[in-house]
C-alpha cells in the first residue's frame, strides 16, 4: 500500500492527519497491550461486584476496546482510531464465539469422564437400579439406526447428485435443486413427525419403531448428502467424461466406472459429514423410536434406545437417586460429541488421503 | 500417500467390519441368569413375555418390580413401555398391552370399552403404587418449615410472594424467615403429580386455590421446568424457591410439613400409605367388581396422614384369552402386591409400601383372573 | 444411400440408447424425482395426521380454547426466540467473518474456521445440557443487573427468574447455534469479493476498515441476509436445546428475563409426544405443520435471496 | 481397417445456434488430414461430430450425413456409443483416468465396456498399444503406477495408447499437441506419421507448421463475422493448400494477413 495518501474528501481531521503513517502509527504491542488493561480493569470490577464470568466477558470487551479506541484517538487521529476500534471488536467477536465452545467441550469432558468406564460401554439398563449400567444398548442402537439411515440416503442422495449434474436439465433441474436446498432447513422433529404419521397411517397410533427413525433421519440426511455429492461431482473434470466416451464406452458405465471413483473421496467425506450431521439427532428419535432399557437389535419391532434419547431421559427422568442417572446422561452426551467430532475428523483425513491426485 | 481405488476399498470395508464386530458382543448385564434361585412363592416355572404400557409415574417402580421379578422367574420377560397413562389405558383397551400403568381410574367410557376388551367380568384395577409428593423448597437458614394447606394454595397460587409473609410466619413461629421473594416452580409437562398436586389444593384449601384439577399446570407465571428432576434441580439452583415433587428425588432440598387438620406431618411412606388406608373406596356401583379406584381423603383430619400422594395402578382383565397370559399375570401381580415386590419398589423409586389391607383386596382380585369361557 | 445398411461387425440393429443407459438413467431421474415426492409427502402426511384436529371442537384441544389459542403462544414463543437468536447471532457472524477472512493471519485463517465450524458439529442435546447447567446460572447475575438498571424496558421488567431458564438465555442458546451457519456463509462471500475492488479502495488511501465498509460489505450484503434467513430458519426448528432449558408457563409475554415464557412449537412438541395419544397427538402435529410451512416459507425465501446473488456474480 | 469418411450437407447446430454450416468433404484412409482455421470457426466442433460426441453437449445437435465406408453414423439405428468405439479420438490437454494406473488406462477401454479377456492377451493388448504409442519403453518398468505421474507429452501418448488400444478404424486428434514442449510435440509428431499406416487420421491444429508437415489433406475453416456459422471455405491437398491455395481467404491466413 502506498505511503502516500490523497487529500481526502470528507474528515474534518484531514488537515491534522499525519502525511505518512509510520511517524504516529502505535506499535504492535501498543493496542494488545492497551486492550489487556482494559481487560484487567474488567476483571477488577467484576471482582468487586461478585465474580460472574458473563459479567466479565461483557466488561472486559466493552472496556478493553473502548481503551484501545481512546488511545488511538489521541495518537493517530479519527480514521485510524476508528479502523483500531473495529478490529477490536472483530477480534472480540471471534474470542466471544470460542467462550461457548471451550466452556461446553470443558463441562461435558468434566462431567462425562465421571462414568466413561468399561461398564458403561459393556451394559445396557435393564434391571439397573442406581449405581452401574450404562449405555450399550443406546450406542448399538445408534449405531444400527445411522447405519440404516445411511443406506436409505446415500444410494437416494447419490444418484439424485448425478441426475442433477449428469443427465438433468431445464424446469425438473430447477425444481430439484430448489427444493433440494430447501429440504435442508426442515426442522428434523419435522421430519420426526413425517415418519410418524407415515407409520401411523400404516400401523396406527402409538407406533414406535427403528426404522421409523431411519426414515425421518433419512429426510435430514438426504439433502446433505445431495448436496455435497452434487458439488464434488461437478468438479470431476469434463474431459475425462469425453475421454471415457470416446473410448465408446456407455455413459452409465462412464459414470459408474470413471466419475464415481475420481470422486469417490469427495464423497466418502460428504458422507461422513452428513452422518455426523444425523447421528446426535434428537427430536424425531424422541418421538418415532422412543426408549427401552434392554438390547433391541432389530428395528422392524418395537422401540429401541439411540444415544441422545437416552442421554435426554435419563438427565429429565433419572431413577433414585438421580446423580447415576445424570452422571450416565453426561457420559452419553460426552460420547455423542466424540462420535460427532470423531467422524469431522475421519472426514477430513478421507478428503487429505484418500483423493486421487489429478496431476495437474 | 498413493492408493488404488481397490487398497481404499479394503480399508473402508476393514473399518465397518471391525465396527460391527463391535455389535457381536452383547451387553454384559443381559445374559440370562440362571443361578438365580427363586424366592417367592411361586413354584412352577414359567415362561413366555407380559407387555404393559402406561405411566411413566411408576417407570422407576416398574424396573424394580421387573429385575425382582426376573430373578424369580427368569424365563419371564416383562416390558413395560412408559407412553404416559392415557396411552396405556388406550392401548390396553384397544388389545395391543396385557396391562396397563395408570395414574388415574378408568371412567365411565372406558369402562364400557374394557367390556369389549375383557369380556362381561371385566377389569381388575389395583393401586400398587403410592408416592407421597413433598413440597420442597430452597432457603438459606430453613430447615424446617411447617406449611398449612392455604398457605400452600396461596403460594403456588402466587398470592403470597414473600418468605416473610405473615401467613407463612403464624405457622412457623420459631423460623427466622427472611425477605425473599418465592419462587414457585412447578411442572411444565402434563404428568400425574401436577394432577394429584391440584387436587389435593382444590380438596384441602378450596378458598385459596380457584382452579379446577388437571394434570397441566393452571397458573401462569411461574418456573416450570420439565419432569420431576427437573423441578429439582430449577428449586435447588435458586434461593427462595419452592415446588412439588416426588419425595424420592427431593434430595438434599428442604421438605416441608404440610397442615393436616391441627398439626403438621412430614411427608413419610407410612404417612402416605396411611392416608390411603383411610380413603374410601369409590362408591360407584357401575364399577366392576375387583375394581378398586380409591377416593383420597386429601382433606383428611385424621393425625399422622399425609394427603398429598400420587396413586398409580395397575389395570388388567380379568379373564384373558390364554391360560399362558393368565398365569403371567396372576404371578407378576402376586409379586407385585407382595412385600417383597413393593419393598423393591421402595428401594427402586422410593414409594411407600401398601398397606396389608390393600394387599388382601389385590390378593382377591388377582384370584379371580381367570380364562375366558 | 439412406436406404441402403452395410453389415458389419458391429450390429446396427441396436436401439440408440442403451438398456444399460435406459435403467440407469431412470433411477437417476427417479431418486430426483423421489426427493421431490419426500417433500410432497412430508406435507401430505402432516396434513392428514393433522386434520383431526383441525375439524375438532375447540373443547377437545388442550386447552379447550381451540386450535388456534392453543398454537398463538407456541408460534410467539418460536418467532420471539429465534429472533433474538438472529438479532445476537447476526453482528457477531459477520464480525468473525470478516476476523477470519480480514484480520486473522492468513496461514491461521483456515484453522480458526474450523474452530467456529466446530460449534455447528455439537449436536443440540448437548447445548441443552449445557445450556441448563452451566450458561443459565451463570446468566442470572446479568439479568438480575438488567432488571435493575434496564428495568424500564418492557423486555427486562422481570422479575427475574432465580434459575435463568428463560427466553433470553434460550435465545443466547440459539444464537451460538447459527453462528456456524451465517458466519460460514458470510465468509463464502468474504472470500468472493473481487481482490480489484479492495485494492481500489486500499489505493485510495482507505483504512482497512473503510475498504471493508467500501468493498466488502456492500458486495456481501445479500449473502449476509440469506445467511441470516437460512440461520433463522434453522433456530425456529431448533428442538431439544430449547426443549431442556426453557421454563414454560404459557401466555404471551416480551419479558424476556422472567420465569413465565411461552414454549416453542418444536419444544412443545418433543416434550409432549412421547405421553400424548388421540387427539393430543393430531393437535402436536398440526402445530408441527405450521412450523413446516413458516421454515418452508423462510428457506425459500432465503435460497431465493442467496441465489439471485449467486446470479449476480456469475461473471467472474 | 482404417476407413473412409463422407461428409455430406453437414450442419452442426448447439441449440438453435447454426454453429458449422454446410460441409461436404471426404476424408481418405490411411492418410492425415489436417484441419486448420482461426478460434471459434467450428473446426473442433466438426471434428467432434465425426464419431459423435458432439451430441454430448447438451442442446448440441447434427443435419446432414457422415457416411464411413458405407455405414451411415447418424443413421436412426445406429448407437452413438458402438461409433465412438469404432472412431478414437484424442484431446487437446492430456486427460488419463487419475483412478487408475498407466496399465489400468491401457487397458479402460476394453475394461469399461466389460470386455472378457485373458491375462495374457490382456498384457499383450497393453504392450502392443503402448509400443504403438512409442511409449512403452519408458513406462514398462511402472505399469502399476498412476498415469498422472507421467510428464505431459508422455501422458499424451499414453492417452494415444489408450485411444488405439481398442483398435478403431479412425483415430480423431483434437489439437493433440497445444499443451506440449516442442520436443514432445516432435515425438507425438512421428508418431502420427507411423499411425497414419493403420489408421484414418484427422487432425485440428492451430499450428500450421505442424499441418504442413504431416498431412495429406488440409481443411480451411472461417466464419463471416462473430455469431455466423463456421463454413469449410477450402479443402485441397496439403502442398496445394500451403503453396497455391484457391480462395483468397486461405492465402491470407496462411500467410498471417488474417483479420
Amino acid at each position: 500500500m502506498s505511503v502516500q495518501t490523497p487529500t481526502p474528501t470528507t474528515g474534518a481531521s484531514a488537515s491534522t492527519r499525519p502525511q505518512q503513517k509510520h511517524e504516529n502509527a502505535l506499535p504492535r504491542w501498543v493496542p494488545l497491550a492497551v486492550f489487556a488493561a482494559g481487560a484487567a480493569l474488567a476483571a477488577l470490577l467484576s471482582a468487586l461486584t461478585g465474580f460472574n464470568v458473563v459479567l466479565f466477558v461483557i466488561y472486559a470487551v466493552v472496556l478493553g476496546t473502548l481503551a484501545v479506541y481512546v488511545v488511538s484517538r489521541v495518537a493517530e487521529g479519527r480514521r485510524r482510531a476508528t479502523d483500531r476500534l473495529v478490529t477490536s471488536v472483530v477480534t472480540a467477536a471471534f474470542g466471544i464465539a470460542t467462550v461457548p465452545l471451550v466452556a461446553l467441550v470443558w463441562e461435558v469432558i468434566g462431567r462425562g469422564s465421571e462414568r466413561f468406564d468399561g461398564e458403561f460401554f459393556g451394559a445396557s439398563l435393564q434391571g439397573i437400579i442406581g449405581e452401574g449400567g450404562g449405555a450399550y444398548h443406546a450406542l448399538m442402537g445408534t449405531l444400527i439406526i445411522t447405519a440404516l439411515t445411511t443406506a436409505l440416503s446415500v444410494p437416494i442422495g447419490l444418484l439424485a447428485a448425478i441426475y442433477l449434474v449428469e443427465y438433468a436439465q431445464g424446469r425438473l433441474k430447477r425444481a430439484i435443486t430448489f427444493f433440494v436446498d430447501v429440504m435442508t432447513g426442515i426442522p428434523s422433529i419435522v421430519a420426526g413427525l413425517f415418519a410418524y404419521a407415515l407409520f401411523v397411517l400404516i400401523f396406527g397410533p402409538g407406533i414406535r419403531l427403528g426404522i421409523m427413525g431411519a426414515i425421518a433421519l433419512s429426510v435430514l440426511m438426504i439433502p446433505v448428502v445431495v448436496r455435497s455429492a452434487e458439488e464434488v461431482l461437478k468438479l470431476v473434470p469434463n474431459e475425462l467424461r469425453e475421454a471415457s466416451y470416446a473410448l465408446g464406452v456407455p455413459k452409465w458405465r462412464t459414470i459408474t466406472k470413471v466419475v464415481l471413483p475420481t470422486a469417490i473421496a469427495g464423497i466418502g467425506t460428504g458422507v461422513t459429514l452428513a452422518i455426523a450431521r444425523v447421528i446426535g439427532e434428537t427430536a424425531p428419535l424422541l418421538i418415532t423410536v422412543g426408549i427401552t432399557n434392554a438390547t433391541n437389535f432389530d428395528p422392524f419391532d418395537g422401540r429401541m434406545a439411540t444415544l441422545p434419547v437416552y442421554a435426554y431421559y435419563q438427565l429429565t427422568q433419572p431413577g433414585v437417586p438421580p446423580q447415576f442417572a445424570i452422571d450416565r446422561a453426561w457420559t452419553a452426551a460426552l460420547l455423542l460429541i466424540m462420535l460427532v467430532m470423531g467422524l469431522n475428523v475421519v472426514a477430513r483425513l478421507i478428503s487429505r488421503f484418500f483423493a486421487p491426485k489429478t496431476g495437474r | 500417500m498413493k492408493l488404488s481405488t481397490k487398497t481404499r476399498a479394503t480399508t473402508l470395508s476393514v473399518a465397518l467390519a471391525s465396527t460391527l464386530a463391535l455389535a457381536a458382543c452383547g451387553a454384559s448385564n443381559e445374559t440370562a441368569d440362571t443361578a438365580s434361585s427363586s424366592g417367592t412363592g411361586s413354584s412352577t416355572e414359567l415362561s413366555g413375555t407380559l407387555v404393559g404400557a402406561g405411566a411413566s409415574s411408576q417407570q422407576a417402580a416398574m424396573q424394580g418390580w421387573t429385575a425382582g421379578y426376573s430373578s424369580a422367574q427368569p424365563g419371564v420377560t416383562v416390558n413395560y413401555d412408559p407412553v404416559g397413562s392415557g396411552g396405556g389405558r388406550e392401548q390396553f383397551l384397544a388389545g395391543g398391552t396385557d396391562f396397563a400403568g395408570s395414574d388415574a381410574a378408568l371412567d365411565e367410557e372406558e369402562l364400557a370399552q374394557a367390556e369389549e376388551r375383557c369380556g362381561p367380568s371385566g377389569i381388575f384395577e389395583l393401586a400398587n403404587y403410592i408416592a407421597p409428593i413433598a413440597v420442597v423448597y430452597n432457603l438459606e437458614g430453613v430447615d424446617e418449615l411447617n406449611l398449612p394447606p392455604a398457605v400452600i394454595a396461596g403460594i403456588f397460587n402466587q398470592q403470597i410472594t414473600n418468605w416473610n409473609d405473615p401467613a407463612i410466619a403464624e405457622a412457623n413461629p420459631d423460623a427466622t424467615l427472611p425477605d425473599l421473594p418465592i419462587t414457585p416452580v412447578n411442572r411444565s409437562d402434563e404428568s400425574g403429580t401436577t394432577e394429584n398436586f391440584t387436587e389435593y389444593l382444590a380438596a384441602a384449601a378450596p378458598d385459596a386455590w380457584p382452579h379446577e384439577p388437571s394434570g397441566d399446570w393452571p397458573v401462569a407465571g411461574g418456573e416450570a421446568a420439565q419432569g420431576t428432576s427437573g423441578v429439582v434441580s430449577a428449586v435447588g439452583a435458586g434461593n427462595g424457591a419452592i415446588g412439588y415433587a416426588d419425595l424420592s428425588q427431593a434430595g438434599d432440598l428442604g421438605v416441608a410439613n404440610v397442615g393436616v387438620g391441627d398439626e403438621f406431618v412430614a411427608p413419610t411412606a407410612e404417612a402416605a400409605a396411611a392416608v390411603v388406608e383411610n380413603s374410601e373406596q369409590a362408591d360407584d356401583a357401575d364399577r366392576p367388581e375387583h375394581s378398586y379406584a380409591i377416593e383420597l381423603a386429601r382433606d383428611t383430619s385424621e393425625s399422622g396422614n399425609y394427603p398429598i400422594v400420587l396413586i398409580s395402578y395397575h389395570v388388567g382383565c380379568i379373564e384373558y384369552e390364554d391360560q399362558e397370559t393368565v398365569d403371567l399375570v396372576k404371578d407378576f401381580m402376586t409379586y407385585v402386591v407382595s412385600e417383597e415386590g413393593q419393598q423393591a419398589a421402595a428401594e427402586a423409586a422410593g414409594s411407600a409400601p401398601i398397606s396389608d389391607g390393600l394387599r388382601e383386596q389385590a390378593e382377591t382380585a388377582i384370584d379371580a383372573i381367570t380364562v375366558a369361557g | 444411400m439412406t436406404a441402403t445398411r452395410t453389415p458389419s461387425d458391429q450390429s446396427t440393429t441396436k436401439p440408440p440408447r442403451r438398456p444399460g443407459d435406459r435403467i440407469f438413467a431412470g433411477s437417476a431421474k427417479g431418486a430426483g424425482i423421489l426427493i421431490l415426492v419426500i417433500l410432497a409427502g412430508v406435507a401430505a402426511f402432516l396434513m392428514a395426521e393433522a386434520f383431526p384436529a383441525l375439524t375438532a371442537p375447540a373443547e377437545e384441544i388442550p386447552g379447550e380454547e381451540g386450535l388456534v389459542s392453543y398454537i398463538a403462544p407456541l408460534l410467539f414463543g418460536t418467532l420471539l426466540s429465534a429472533v433474538i437468536a438472529l438479532v445476537v447471532a447476526t453482528p457477531l457472524a459477520v464480525a468473525i467473518a470478516l476476523f477470519i477472512t480480514h484480520y486473522a493471519p492468513r496461514r491461521m485463517a483456515q484453522g480458526l474456521g474450523y474452530v467456529v465450524d466446530l460449534l455447528a458439529a455439537i449436536p443440540s442435546i448437548v447445548y441443552g445440557f449445557w445450556g441448563i447447567f452451566w450458561l443459565a446460572p451463570k446468566l442470572v447475575p446479568f439479568y438480575r443487573w438488567l432488571e435493575e438498571n434496564l428495568g424500564f424496558i418492557p423486555l427486562f421488567a422481570g422479575p427475574t427468574s432465580s434459575t435463568g431458564r428463560t427466553m433470553l438465555t434460550v435465545g443466547l442458546v440459539l444464537a451460538i447455534m447459527i453462528l456456524p451457519i451465517i458466519s460460514a456463509i458470510s465468509r463464502e462471500v468474504f472470500r468472493q469479493v473481487p481482490t480489484l475492488h479492495k485494492e481500489a479502495a486500499l489505493a485510495l488511501g482507505a483504512t482497512r476498515w473503510e475498504m471493508i465498509k467500501m468493498a466488502v460489505i456492500p458486495y456481501g450484503k445479500s449473502g449476509i441476509i440469506g445467511g441470516a434467513m437460512l440461520g433463522l430458519g434453522r433456530a425456529l426448528g431448533e428442538t431439544m436445546a430449547v426443549a431442556i432449558i426453557l421454563s414454560v408457563s404459557g401466555g404471551i409475554t416480551f419479558n424476556l428475563i422472567s420465569s413465565a415464557n411461552p414454549a416453542t412449537i418444536a419444544a412443545n412438541i418433543a416434550l409432549d409426544f412421547p405421553e400424548s395419544t388421540g387427539i393430543d397427538v393430531n393437535t402436536l402435529i398440526a402445530s408441527g405443520l405450521a412450523l413446516f410451512v413458516i421454515t418452508l416459507a423462510v428457506n425459500m425465501l432465503a435460497r431465493w435471496i442467496v441465489n439471485r446473488r449467486a446470479d449476480f456474480s456469475g461473471a467472474n | 481397417m482404417a476407413k473412409r469418411i463422407d461428409v455430406s450437407d453437414l450442419n452442426i447446430y448447439y441449440g438453435s445456434f447454426r454453429a458449422v454450416e454446410g460441409v461436404n468433404v471426404s476424408i481418405e484412409p490411411r492418410s492425415i488430414t489436417a484441419l486448420i482455421g482461426p478460434s471459434g470457426c467450428g473446426k473442433s466442433t466438426f471434428l467432434r461430430t465425426l464419431n459423435r460426441m458432439h451430441e454430448v453437449i447438451p442442446g448440441a445437435r447434427v443435419e446432414g450425413k457422415v457416411v464411413m465406408d458405407g455405414q451411415d453414423l447418424y443413421g436412426a439405428d445406429t448407437d452413438p456409443v458402438t461409433v465412438r468405439r469404432q472412431i478414437g479420438m484424442v484431446f487437446q490437454r492430456p486427460n488419463p483416468f487419475p483412478t487408475m494406473s498407466i496399465y489400468e488406462n491401457v487397458a479402460a477401454g476394453l475394461r469399461l465396456n466389460s470386455v472378457k479377456m485373458s491375462k495374457s492377451d490382456m498384457d499383450d493388448l497393453v504392450e502392443r498399444s503402448l509400443k504403438g504409442a512409442n511409449l512403452w519403453e519408458e513406462v514398462k518398468d511402472r505399469l502399476d503406477r498412476p498415469g498422472s505421474g507421467l510428464s505431459g507429452g508422455q501422458q499424451q501418448r499414453l492417452c494415444i495408447a489408450r485411444a488405439i488400444a481398442v483398435e478403431p478404424d479412425v483415430l480423431l486428434m483434437d489439437e493433440p499437441c497445444s499443451a506440449l514442449d516442442p520436443i514432445s510435440t516432435l515425438a507425438i509428431e512421428d508418431l502420427m506419421t507411423e499411425l497414419k499406416e493403420r489408421f484414418t487420421i484427422v487432425i485440428v491444429t492451430h499450428n500450421m507448421q505442424q499441418a504442413a508437415r504431416v498431412s495429406e489433406q488440409t481443411g480451411f475453416f472461417n466464419l463471416n463475422g462473430v455469431g455466423q456459422p463456421g463454413r469449410l471455405i477450402e479443402f485441397n491437398p496439403t502442398e496445394k493448400i500451403f503453396s497455391n491455395p484457391d480462395v483468397k481467404a486461405t492465402e491470407d491466413y496462411i500467410s498471417g494477413r488474417f483479420g
